[in-house]
């Protein structure tokens, strides 16, 4: 714990502040905190209307203004990062554990079955991710359920990628050698010798996979494919308030500030405890 | 005394495939060793000289059964050869812990299942025998000095008792003195536990001093071969000799 | 004799951790004209670090540099980078350890080699330039020059490239060449070739050599003086023979006995 | 010569397995494509009759050869929707996107290089701290979101552009690239932040390497070695990147081209996916596809000129 917090200070050394590290925990701490609260507690249903307080500005009684339809949009707000959110981790559990046991097992064993699937995941990063994931979507069809799916296949390739390179450098070190001149067998030489070591790198593509996985859930539900109406992700939100750039520009600018500080939030937090070794 | 040859090599060949292969071309294999003769005595260190890519590591890699495909015969008294290898960095899991390290060989044993106790006790004697102490047990390869990985690599292999050890450029990475402490290392075990080591090195100052046999590679085949002094006397083959004149050993 | 490079209290210091941390401590060395002088250490003894602080290599942050490296009436270490810079490769020429990383791997051999004569002699025209590079890459023994010259590193062993990396040191002529373990990386019959090439060099150019090894049975083959370093201090230097007949420090005799010997 | 033979043979592959792949996921989705053109006025007869008109009876390899050699002969199909042929339908859109992911790669290119190079160079400088801060803020800006903000500033509060005011570049060129400016930007703007991010640390990073340190030791200056040395090197990881960034630029301006109303593919593209118009939805990935992979080649070929290691190799 005393370790833990000592990474907040400023290093004796080099009298530095890691402040990604501070600001990613500040930024990603209010965004899961509002999550949080609102899985609980919401200042007014997400989806009620009210005709008579539409498109309101900031007030007290609605902190974040009102949309076209008078809903409250802190709530919608809470609601939206929450499903955000819970796509882009299942986009990234989907995407990762696949992607990490293709690689592994790809990477290792090479042969037939390493070079039809390299084929294919080849061919599926000839694609762009969005456009990956518009194709999956077209074949699931829409809504929240779907887009998750679709999104965690399309990032399976680059995950499958990413491992498999990790093991093919690996498997022919002399700590594998030796493994395997013990008779250790071939899965317990994967994923207990192997596998611990591909952590960092791992651990670095999921965070910027997150974010990735974020932006493109954003996007899809900017283009209204996604969480279905009543119920709104953020892209799905911001998608309406364009509309009202020139009405209310606040609403369309709050949302949108949301979602980069969630991202922003992320970021920060990656590219800091990638520094945490040079502080 | 008419003593056991432990390894049996008669007329050993073995090809790779040539990774840089061409479309159009038609020789995709490369011919590694080539005919290769040897003897490994029972308690006796043999050196191997050569200079890289004459199929030393190959050969070693062969006897040891990390390389299975070969034509020829390859025969042995002992199962479970065992191998150390140059780089100290490299061949140690930079992610698991020393103790963890040498207990691995013992969990995959296959002939004889060890207890906990057994296998902590196994750890503790041999931490010893490669000369450090048990306080090693916890830390990660990182924190450890070539000289002391190289010792614990000798400690893996020698966690399952084998009887035949192949070393390859065991000592090439280190410093000159740590050099000298491992050779005394590898020396003393052979001493004391009676093993028969296959020592591979470029070095042949470093082979003179440890090896009762020497055999000189090039190319794939073995050049020369004989006890250590008189080859180094009266070497025959050309290069041979000039391996020793580029080693300042003869003029 | 004439000195043509004097180092004195050479003091190197990092400062790149928590705590500086001192690599050369009081390093002196007088080169005279033509010689070749050796300098011996395992890894950590600072003997890289003298050398490339003789060569102007080391970087200016990070670390603090004291005493003095006196060439041609100038202080190296002090002087003005215009006027180091106009040595370096000119008159003073490093070669390292790792002949397959020092090449820049996306240019050709040829304007590797020239490249000295390119920086310093810029009345030189491109047509004599080329006919020099195949000249010196001729006489440090690469076979056909001509095709050599348009061909990129990678396509070369790791002998030829040390051979490239030779003739590029000293296509300028320098009065220094630095030859940081130049054969390390090598099979030892390469090794012995690229020794009797020093040799040659500085027999027949009258190059002065700094030679760097760790291994001290080469540097009694090719030098008359040695510098033997442990953790960046000078243990003790002299004549090549005589230390090795009678080592006065216990460090130089546990070296000289780390090397097996050999009674045929 | 022959490096470039097996690229261009290891994209035809790739092209087959994409085809196959998307060919085969559109035909395995449930739902028949007749029912699906005729909605309600379906009658089993007619179905039948269409059925064996468009050879939908045949086995599946022989109708996917069937659609693959009509579909790069230019006959794509036809809509279920609007009942033309798609081919033309996306033929006078693909220009419009295609300009727009153009200018926005030049856009990119003439904003990192400069100020990757130069950050680089003043490594921890303050320049090279708020620049590298502004990047990561950069790049957690979704396009679409910064398309609304330029949008805002320039369309709402300068005024300098009208926001909906597309000109067809058959009218007025000009007018439609000024129009596209601003939109290219958008999508320029986090691709850029990347590309100077990765080639700030590409340089330093070879600018570490020893014949750097060679370099040096023949009197080069910091500028030489930068350029006359690292730059070719440092470029290597980032033409590969930019090559990625162009390929997404594509697919990045579906979303750009909904916020600045830009009657580009991605129109056509979300409607024939909301409607579930395969015919349409399977030429346009089609489409990007094969500008995606006939820039892989371009970028191979630009990296064997940059790089001479790279050897025909398997």
């Amino acid at each position: 714990m005393k370790r833990f917090l000592a990474l907040f200070r400023k290093n004796k050394a080099t009298g530095k502040r890691n402040s990604y590290l501070i600001l990613g925990c500040i930024f990603t701490g209010v965004i899961l905190l509002m999550v949080l609260i609102g899985i609980f507690y919401m200042p007014y249903s997400p989806t009620k209307m009210d005709a008579s307080s539409k498109l309101q500005g900031f007030s007290f009684r609605h902190w974040m203004g009102t949309d076209h339809m008078g809903r409250d949009v802190l709530s919608r707000v809470m609601y939206g990062s929450r499903v955000t959110l819970a796509i882009a981790a299942s986009t990234i559990v989907i995407g990762a554990g696949l992607g990490t046991i293709i690689g592994a097992l790809t990477g290792y064993f090479g042969g037939i079955f390493d070079e039809i699937s390299m084929r294919i995941i080849d061919a599926m990063l000839a694609f762009p991710s969005i456009l990956l994931s518009l194709v999956f979507v077209s074949l699931f069809g829409t809504g929240t359920y779907q887009v998750a799916v679709a999104l965690g296949i399309s990032f399976v390739p680059s995950f499958a990628r990413i491992v498999r390179g990790e093991f093919l450098r690996s498997k022919n070190m002399d700590y594998v050698e030796v493994a395997r001149l013990q008779g250790v067998s071939d899965l317990r030489i994967i994923f207990v010798h192997i596998l611990p070591n591909t952590v960092g790198v791992l651990m670095s593509s999921i965070m910027i996979g997150f974010n990735n996985a974020v932006l493109a859930e954003a996007g899809l539900s900017f283009l209204g494919i996604g969480a279905q109406p009543p119920y709104a992700s953020l892209g799905n939100m911001l998608s309406d308030a364009q509309s009202y750039l020139f009405n209310r520009p606040s609403y369309v600018i709050s949302i949108g500030v949301v979602i980069v500080i969630m991202v922003l939030g992320f970021s920060f937090l990656s590219e800091g405890i990638k520094r945490i070794s040079n502080y | 005394m008419e003593q056991r040859r432990v390894i049996q090599i008669r007329n050993l060949n073995v090809y790779y495939k040539n990774h840089k292969k061409t479309p159009f071309s038609k020789d995709r294999m490369n011919h590694v060793l080539k005919g290769v003769d040897l003897y490994v005595y029972e308690g006796e260190i043999l050196g191997l000289a050569g200079e890289s890519g004459c199929g030393k590591s190959t050969l070693a890699k062969t006897i040891v059964g990390m390389n299975k495909i070969y034509d020829g015969v390859l025969s042995q008294t002992y199962s479970d050869p065992q191998m150390v290898f140059q780089d100290p960095y490299s061949s140690l899991n930079p992610s698991k812990k020393i103790g963890w390290l040498l207990e691995e060989p013992l969990k995959s044993d296959k002939k004889y299942k060890w207890t906990k106790e057994e296998r902590e006790k196994r750890v503790k004697e041999i931490i010893k025998a490669v000369g450090l102490t048990e306080n090693m047990l916890d830390r990660y390869p990182s924190q450890l000095s070539g000289g002391q990985r190289q010792r614990i690599s000798i400690g893996v292999a020698l966690m399952r008792n084998p009887k035949v050890l192949v070393a390859d450029e065991p000592v090439s990475a280190l410093d000159v003195t740590i050099q000298a402490q491992i050779l005394e290392l590898l020396q003393q075990l052979h001493r004391d536990m009676g093993i028969t080591i296959l020592f591979i090195s470029h070095d042949l100052r470093v082979i003179y001093q440890i090896c009762d046999h020497v055999a000189v590679m090039k190319g794939g085949v073995i050049q020369e071969y004989g006890e250590t002094k008189s080859v180094y006397k009266n070497p025959s083959s050309e290069y041979t000799k000039e391996l020793l004149r580029a080693a300042g050993i003869r003029k | 004799m004439e000195v043509i490079l004097d180092v004195t209290d050479l003091h190197i210091e990092f400062h790149d951790h928590d705590k500086p941390e001192t690599v050369v401590e009081d390093f002196d060395l007088m080169l005279e004209k033509g010689e070749i002088v050796g300098i011996v250490g395992e890894s950590g003894s600072g003997k890289s670090m003298s050398a490339l602080a003789i060569a102007g290599l080391l970087k200016r942050h990070a670390l603090t540099k004291n005493g003095r490296i006196m060439f041609d009436g100038h202080d190296l270490l002090t002087c003005d980078r215009k006027i180091l810079r106009s040595y370096q490769g000119d008159e003073i020429s490093i070669i390292f350890q790792e002949p397959m990383t020092s090449l820049n791997p996306v240019k050709k051999i040829g304007w590797q080699v020239e490249e000295s004569l390119r920086i310093h002699h810029k009345e030189i025209d491109k047509a004599t330039r080329k006919k020099k590079a195949i000249e010196m890459m001729d006489a440090v023994g690469l076979r056909e020059p001509e095709k050599v010259y348009d061909m990129y590193p990678h396509e070369l062993s790791g002998g030829m490239r040390q051979r490239v990396m030779i003739a590029a040191a000293m296509i300028a002529e320098p009065r220094i060449l630095i030859a940081d373990e130049p054969t390390t990386a090598l099979d030892v019959t390469i090794q012995a070739q690229i020794v009797d090439l020093l040799r040659k060099l500085n027999r027949e150019k009258g190059t002065a050599i700094i030679f760097i090894s760790h291994d001290l049975s080469l540097i009694r083959q090719l030098c008359q003086r040695v510098i033997v370093m442990q953790s960046g201090n000078i243990v003790e230097t002299g004549n090549v023979e005589e230390i090795f007949r009678a080592p006065k420090m216990s460090y130089t005799r546990k070296l000289i006995a780390a090397i097996p010997q050999i009674d045929l | 010569m022959r490096y470039i033979l097996k690229k261009v043979l290891s994209m035809v592959l790739t092209l087959f397995v994409v085809s196959l792949c998307v060919f085969l996921a559109f035909s395995l989705i449930p739902g028949d494509p007749v029912t699906r053109m005729f909605g309600t006025e379906a009658t089993p007869e007619l179905i039948a009759q269409y059925r064996e008109k468009m050879g939908l009876n045949d086995p599946l390899l022989v109708r996917y050869f069937r659609w693959f050699t009509s579909f790069i002969q230019g006959d794509m199909g036809t809509s279920y929707d609007y009942k033309i042929p798609v081919a033309g339908m996306i033929a006078e859109k693909i220009p419009i996107t295609l300009t727009l992911a153009i200018m926005s790669f030049v856009i990119m290119v003439l904003i990192s290089i400069p100020l990757g190079i130069y950050i680089a160079k003043h490594e921890n400088g303050i320049m090279d701290h708020i620049i590298s801060i502004l990047n990561q803020i950069i790049m957690s800006i979704p396009p679409f979101f910064s398309g609304i903000l330029i949008t805002f500033f320039f369309g709402v509060i300068l005024r300098v552009f009208k926001p909906g005011g597309f000109v067809s570049y058959t009218k007025d060129f000009g007018a439609f690239i000024k129009y596209l400016i601003l939109p290219a930007v958008a999508i320029a703007l986090p691709k850029a932040a990347m590309a100077t991010k990765l080639l700030r640390g590409s340089v330093i990073e070879e600018a570490g390497k020893d014949y750097t340190r060679t370099a040096y030791s023949r009197g080069n200056t910091t500028n030489a070695v930068l350029y006359l040395h690292v730059l070719k090197n440092a470029m290597i990881p980032v033409v590969t990147f930019m090559g990625m960034a162009l390929a997404d630029m594509v697919a990045g301006s579906i979303v750009i081209e909904q916020v600045f109303g830009i009657p580009g593919i991605s129109r056509i593209l979300l409607t024939s996916i909301n409607n579930r118009d395969y015919p349409v939805v399977e030429a346009i990935i089609m489409g990007i596809a094969i500008m995606v992979l006939v820039i892989n080649l371009l970028v191979d070929i630009i990296y064997r000129i940059i790089d001479p290691r790279i050897e025909v190799e398997e």
